[in-house]
């Protein structure tokens, strides 16, 4: 991504700043080289300090979801493709309505996998690397050049298939080993824009369905519930693994259950607002040949 | 001052000796996830400039969750039994010094009001081998809450890495003096060797800022507008919180493991959590995100030091690195520092 | 929190294969259980009296019987529990019939499983809530549609009890098809004679709001609760001043533009019309497809005629609301149309349609009326010349898939038997052929009146089918089989009368979805069960009456129309609905406004709510149930990702505890 | 009904009704015997099982039912805790399609199932220990095949202890 797009973004958060569209402006401010962090900005001043580049890593819809939203009315926020989706999802699920938030949306060539890293072929992210919205499913207005959606090259998808390709005790050793380094800190949850709820499950102590120690069994069903919690919800903006403490691959729990939805049901979350939810709606002729 | 020269060799003998001996040694793992057991023929390497791992050792005297005891119901009533922690003697090869320092001021509060068993029984069981630290970036700032790369606080010996390759390990402890000479056999003994001449590692990160001043402007500006301010991007995850050496806030819970019986269980918990201070009631005094992240702020660079004469901080930088959204408290730290002259 | 659990040896059935008293022990050690005791028949009345008086004498707050299936006895226990002053809803059973003791071996095993299986009940048990049953108000008023004999007898029914009736009727009068029947068998009494006194019953009956001219829109609510949205059409007449003079008729310049409805297309009617002289209410109406002014703004000799100032010519379609607590649904059947217009293939090659003189049943009906087109003589629609010979075809529609419906029309038989009699008394030297498949004359007196039909009036029965009709100088020339003399036979008849098939409105299906009540393949409505439940559909509060639900003659439609008044009258009997409060609640601290719960809900019985502060601004919009509404499902507890939502009576606590007992 | 069954079943039945610790193996010396739990609507899965009873079809006692109004109440976190709770098989019935008490809850559930149960193959807890099936109110015999098949399946499998051993004490020490 390109000064052109700094200049852009600095420019539109400027505008809208200045005729009164909006109060705050939440986008990326620059934070050194090949760093960003998450700003709000209320002023022109403070909307120079936009910058949109490969380090734009976070999903800043998070912030739209009503724990965390600054202020009430309508707010501009800047927005990757895979931010977007995440951001159809929360008005389909009624979290905040299409008028309340100004869409920048970016024209993403791909970010990297973490913090301080130049961009390069080692350090893209994986989940650009078979991104389906390089150009956003909706914005109020564009900036960033648009550019092709890249050739799949199935990072994550060739992980899965080695997992699925283990016999079932494998698998769950596998999970078992991962999901024991689990510290229960729920970072996962708490960079999630999709996991907005006032109590989640995990804190409601009656009953306590989830046990809170970081016990290898009560890891287990924590993450099984995180994930199912997401199932045809997840964009698959892979913040939980970048914020987990303990490297456990998330990506990989959430997108092989968006591969399931979309083969079992054609279904691909946050591209359209209207669309029902996967889980909330059914189809007659939906596949049950597992069911005796 | 004399000391033990360890070629490679003699470090992986050394390591050998140990689990041959049944102890447990942890060291920070290759792939920085934190300090891990080492198997005895594991490849060592002791690498000062490598970066800190994403968590401390404080799992190790302070685990994420720890049962205290069993509970069984047994003829309409509940029969107790103890669970104290079986420990074996441990040995912490290359803790950095920002990480060694943690056990001093953990042991503070663990032994407080109330004497932590659990806690003391595993520091009492380790031995833990300092080592100097050569590693730099922005988020580091030990020198700025007391301590220091070269700092040899809370470590029994010290590596010195040298400049032929080899380490030096000084004794530093009665503890480590008694542990050492078991394996003296496997090291040679004499006059230094030369330390190694890289400038980075032994010159100290420039102070960023003065705690005394930090503290004194918190105890001022419980109400400051400054709080909402500074966190106002947090997401509330605790990452920080859990990756901290020092952070110790536990929640304790009954948890059935079949009908009829129990354990009573030590689990980590943070103060960064919307739970954390819930009241039965629903009243929550830390309702907002910014009271919790004063919270934070405020207990370590105020409370704990006015308690216990010691920040609740190794400048270890740790926080910042794994903060999903880049907040930075050597920053905040500097920021209220500048605030308050 | 002291728990009683009662072990029921069901006399052998379970206590052969089960060690009952050892089952007592068992549970005796699950904390909580103060009194843990086995009975021969917990059923028995010493069996509830047992129970009843542990309640008592330990002041138990939960009990658990062991025993058989719940959808056995849950209900005698529940009330035992009542009966012993305990919330019934502080009660579970564990089956240790059906589920152990009948479908395991003696021994200790079936004795191990029924400890668990009461241990299981226990812990839910100890878990419950003491429910009160939901109390729904009753809105003492019915809503009838459709206003022909079926409805007619059910508004009358409902209204003679003292309650008030909304009739809807889409035609502009009341009286359906029957005001236009000649004569009805088997009895041969004029239909109009028994027909209109009851529609003027209907018009002055205090209790009874008639609706004419106007049709159901929107149905909402539920049992006890319908808010129904109703479109009264606009006359162009305003009903409060007309007096029924009917001047604005005489003088309607527009005489024979338009065809009668009511007889079928055999007669012509103004643009000022009255459907028949008998009409209910006795208001015209302005068909504004032909009326001149309508047409090109000129004319208003209806006005003029008016003394009353009544005519309106810019009255438009009003919407009422009406609140009622049931629905009879009686809105009739039409006639399978031959030339295909009714969306079936029909029998082009009768000639209905393209022969004036081939005509269906009802049209004969006209014909044979004396307040029909002819006065009551029998006359050919082409040349108004007496038919000497007439052919009736039955089945025409009916029991034949290929041509259209697989049903018997079940009328057709006895209505075709009627036509011929009736056109036998009338023309003397006339005859008549009936070409029949089977003859269906079950019914009291009806086999005799088919019987007299041959035997008296010597009516020619042909038992076959009709191939082919066609034209032959002035004739129509009936080609089909005698099946019984097994030759092919051919009439030359001077028209033939087609018994076609009944079919229901065509606007059943829209009606039944506005209602919420299932219809079939044809379009009838389904009733909730065929043999025990024949007048109430399967949605509370809403019952069918008439040829809606199937082909039916008036005896049957007035016999389901009071079943279905009687059904209408025993809601009516108590001022509130009892329905079991096992139904879902929101945990509206905690919803975080998701609405996957009202994607889910089959029901419509989740709707946003807003809460607002003190100072009037939004906090939140959160999920809110309807207990009016809400089935007890739990398909939105299961959705919700933060159990916002739970199902009383089997919450995430109690299933939690039910897992936990085999931990 | 072999005799080794029975004499599990004085074990289970002394320890059981004492409410103690019996995840996935047997108490002492006895042969050890599956657990399975069976999560079954009101309408037509429990009503089967009634009938299964009233026909007197003798069925393997290792099933406990859990009785819910619909399987649209079914929440995969039922699921996940008879698991924890020692099950070695479960299994999942309610309505065929078309026949639900409430016209759409076996939709539903179905959905909620396949995604579920993608999620559980994924992490090794495949279709030998979670079941799915359609029982009306009147296939009795069908309840029993299956229940039976579950618990063969189970007893073929052996004990979940990967699961189970997940709770096991020595599972949680620190190192």
């Amino acid at each position: 991504m390109t000064e052109s797009a700094t200049n852009d973004i600095r420019a539109a958060a400027r505008r809208l700043l200045a005729d009164g569209t909006v109060s705050v402006v939440i986008g990326y401010g620059d934070a050194g080289p090949n760093r960003t962090v998450p700003i709000f900005a209320r002023t022109a001043a403070q909307a120079d300090r936009l910058v949109v580049s490969h380090s734009a890593l976070n999903n800043l819809t998070v912030y739209l979801t009503r724990a965390l939203r600054p202020v009430g009315g309508r707010i501009a926020i800047v927005a990757k493709g895979c931010d977007v989706r995440a951001l159809v999802m929360l008005m389909s699920e009624s979290q905040i309505a299409r008028e309340d938030v100004y869409v920048i949306g970016v024209a993403c060539a791909g970010v990297t996998t973490s913090m301080g890293q130049p961009m390069s072929a080692e350090t893209v992210a994986a989940k650009c690397r078979d991104c389906i919205v390089r150009t956003p499913p909706l914005y109020d207005e564009l900036v960033g050049v648009q550019c092709e959606p890249p050739a799949t090259s199935d990072v994550l998808d060739r992980r899965i298939a080695e997992i699925e390709a283990m016999s079932a005790h494998e698998r769950f050793d596998y999970w078992a080993a991962e999901l024991e380094l689990c510290t229960r800190c729920y970072a996962c949850r708490q960079v999630c824009p999709l996991c907005y709820c006032t109590q989640c499950i995990v804190d409601r102590s009656v009953p306590q369905w989830i046990e809170t120690s970081a016990s290898p069994r009560a890891n287990l069903s924590w993450n099984l519930t995180r994930a199912f919690h997401l199932a045809g919800r997840c964009v698959g903006c892979n913040e939980c693994e970048r914020a987990c403490p303990a490297g456990i691959p998330l990506s990989l729990l959430n997108r092989q259950l968006a591969a399931t939805a979309l083969r079992e049901f054609g279904y691909v979350p946050g591209i359209d607002p209207a669309a029902p939810a996967l889980v909330g709606s059914y189809d007659l002729a939906d596949r049950e040949e597992y069911i005796r | 001052m004399n000391e033990y020269r360890i070629t490679q060799e003699s470090l992986q003998a050394f390591v050998a000796a140990l689990v041959a001996d049944g102890l447990t040694v942890l060291a920070e793992a290759a792939d920085g996830s934190g300090y891990a057991r080492l198997a005895a023929d594991d490849r060592v390497a002791i690498d000062p400039s490598r970066a800190p791992s994403r968590l401390s050792m404080k799992e190790h005297f302070f685990p994420k969750s720890e049962a205290l005891f069993e509970y069984r119901r047994e003829d309409g009533g509940f029969v107790l039994v103890d669970r104290l922690p079986e420990v074996r003697p441990t040995v912490i090869l290359g803790a950095r010094p920002c990480d060694a320092a943690s056990i001093g001021i953990l042991s503070k509060v663990f032994n407080w009001d109330y004497r932590d068993e659990f806690f003391n029984r595993r520091v009492d069981a380790t031995i833990v081998i300092g080592m100097l630290c050569a590693y730099r970036d922005e988020h580091c700032f030990c020198t700025s809450v007391g301590g220091a790369p070269d700092s040899i606080a809370g470590s029994d010996l010290f590596l010195v890495p040298l400049n032929d390759g080899a380490l030096g390990m000084r004794v530093v402890s009665d503890d480590g003096e008694r542990f050492v000479t078991a394996y003296a056999h496997l090291f040679e003994w004499g006059a230094p060797g030369d330390p190694l001449q890289v400038d980075e590692a032994l010159t100290l990160p420039s102070v960023r800022f003065d705690a005394e001043k930090v503290r004194g402007w918190i105890e001022g500006h419980f109400d400051d507008p400054y709080w909402s301010a500074a966190s106002e991007t947090c997401l509330g995850c605790a990452r920080c919180a859990f990756a901290c050496p020092v952070c110790h806030c536990f929640d304790i819970v009954d948890e059935d493991r079949t009908y009829g019986s129990g354990e009573r269980m030590r689990n980590w918990d943070a103060c960064q959590f919307g739970m954390f201070t819930k009241h039965a009631s629903g009243h929550n005094p830390r309702a907002a995100r910014a009271q919790r992240y004063r919270q934070r702020i405020s207990h370590k660079f105020a409370y704990y030091p006015s308690r216990f004469g010691e920040v609740l901080c190794t400048g270890c930088g740790r926080c910042t690195r794994g903060c999903p959204v880049g907040i930075d408290i050597g920053a905040i730290a500097v920021e209220i520092g500048g605030m308050a002259s | 929190m002291k728990l009683g659990v009662f072990i029921c040896h069901c006399g052998e059935n379970i206590g052969r294969t089960v060690d009952c008293p050892a089952v007592a022990a068992a549970c005796a050690t699950i904390p909580g259980v103060d009194v843990a005791v086995d009975y021969k028949y917990m059923c028995s009345d010493p069996g509830q009296n047992l129970l009843i008086n542990a309640i008592r004498e330990h002041a138990l707050d939960g009990v658990v019987v062991g025993s058989c299936s719940p959808h056995m006895h849950e209900r005698t226990f529940r009330r035992a529990c009542a009966n012993a002053g305990l919330n019934p809803f502080m009660f579970e059973m564990a089956n240790l019939r059906e589920h152990c003791s009948w479908i395991h071996d003696r021994g200790p095993i079936p004795t191990a499983k029924a400890a668990d299986l009461v241990r299981i009940a226990v812990e839910k048990v100890r878990r419950n809530d003491a429910l009160i049953p939901i109390r729904v108000p009753v809105t003492k008023r019915a809503l009838v549609i459709g206003a022909g004999i079926a409805g007619i007898q059910a508004a009358l029914d409902i209204a003679g009890a003292g309650y008030e009736v909304v009739l809807v009727e889409k035609e502009p009068s009341i009286g359906g098809h029957m005001s236009q029947l000649s004569e009805t068998f088997p009895t041969l009494d004029c239909s109009q004679c028994i027909l209109t006194p009851r529609m003027v019953e209907v018009y002055q009956h205090p209790n009874i709001r008639l609706m004419s001219y106007s049709e159901v829109e929107k149905v909402d609510g539920y049992v006890g609760n319908f808010s129904v949205t109703i479109r009264r059409k606009a006359r162009g007449v305003r009903a409060e001043l007309c007096t029924g003079c009917g001047d604005c008729v005489q003088k309607c310049p527009i005489k024979k533009k338009a065809t009668s409805e009511f007889d079928e297309g055999l007669a012509m009617r103004p643009a000022m019309y009255v459907p028949f002289p008998q009409a209910v209410p006795n208001i015209p109406v302005i068909d504004r497809a032909v009326c001149t002014y309508y047409r090109n703004g000129k004319c208003k000799a209806c006005e003029k005629a008016c003394g009353r100032g009544a005519i309106d010519f810019e009255q438009q379609d009003e919407m009422v609301t009406e609140e009622v607590g049931a629905i009879v649904v009686a809105t009739g059947y039409r006639l399978y149309k031959v030339d295909g217009s009714s969306g079936y293939d029909g029998y082009g090659e009768y000639g209905y349609g393209r022969y004036p003189d081939v005509i269906d049943g009802l049209q004969f009906e006209r014909i044979a009326s004396a307040s029909g087109p002819t006065g009551g003589e029998i006359e050919r629609p082409s040349d108004h010349t007496v038919p000497k010979k007439i052919v009736f075809i039955q089945c025409v529609g009916s029991r034949d898939e290929s041509k259209g419906i697989s049903y018997c029309s079940k009328i057709c038989c006895m209505y075709t038997a009627k036509h011929a009699m009736l056109y036998r008394h009338k023309v003397h030297d006339g005859e008549a052929y009936v070409f029949y498949m089977d003859i269906r004359s079950g019914g009291k007196g009806y086999d005799e009146f088919v019987r007299r039909a041959i035997e008296e009036d010597h009516v020619h029965y042909v038992r076959g089918r009709v191939s082919r009709i066609w034209q032959r100088d002035g004739k129509y020339i009936v080609r089909g089989e005698d099946t019984l003399a097994g030759v092919p036979v051919e009439v030359e008849a001077d028209m033939v009368v087609l018994a076609t098939a009944m079919i229901p409105q065509a606007t059943a299906p829209r009606l039944a979805q506005t209602i919420g009540v299932p219809y079939d393949a044809h379009g009838f409505l389904v009733e909730a069960h065929p043999k025990l439940r024949p007048v109430e559909s399967s949605t509370a509060g809403v019952f069918m009456a008439g040829a809606c639900n199937s082909p039916r003659d008036i005896p049957e439609s007035v016999a389901m129309a009071s079943a279905a008044a009687a059904k209408t009258l025993v809601l009516f009997g108590s001022d509130v609905l009892e329905r079991e409060p096992t139904v879902a609640h929101v945990d509206e601290s905690t919803c975080a406004g998701c609405f996957r719960c009202q994607s889910v809900c089959a029901y419509s019985a989740i709707s946003r709510k807003e809460i607002r502060n003190r100072d009037g601004s939004l906090r939140a919009t959160v999920a809110y149930v309807n207990d009016g509404l809400c089935q007890g499902c739990g398909t939105c507890s299961a959705t919700c990702p933060s159990k916002s939502v739970e199902l009383v009576g089997f919450t995430g606590e109690q299933i939690y505890g039910e897992i936990h007992a085999m931990a | 009904m072999n005799a080794d069954v029975v004499d599990t079943g004085v074990v289970r039945a002394g320890v059981e009704s004492a409410g103690d610790d019996n995840a996935g193996t047997g108490a002492a010396g006895a042969p050890w015997e599956p657990k399975v739990v069976a999560f079954v609507c009101n309408w037509c899965t429990y009503t089967g099982a009634d009938l299964a009873g009233t026909s007197r079809l003798k069925q393997q006692p290792n099933a406990r039912l859990i009785r819910v109004p619909c399987t649209g109440r079914i929440d995969p976190l039922f699921i996940i805790k008879a698991f924890e709770s020692g099950a070695d098989g479960v299994l999942v019935s309610g309505c065929h399609p078309a026949d639900c008490h409430y016209g759409t809850g076996n939709y539903h559930a179905r959905r909620r199932w396949t995604l579920f149960r993608s999620l559980l193959e994924f992490t090794g807890i495949d279709a030998t220990r979670l079941h799915f099936s359609w029982v009306s109110a009147s296939e009795g015999r069908k309840w029993v095949d299956v229940v039976d098949g579950v618990i063969d399946e189970a007893r073929r499998q052996g004990p979940f202890e990967r699961y189970h051993a997940l709770a096991r004490p020595e599972a949680m020490i620190d190192d």
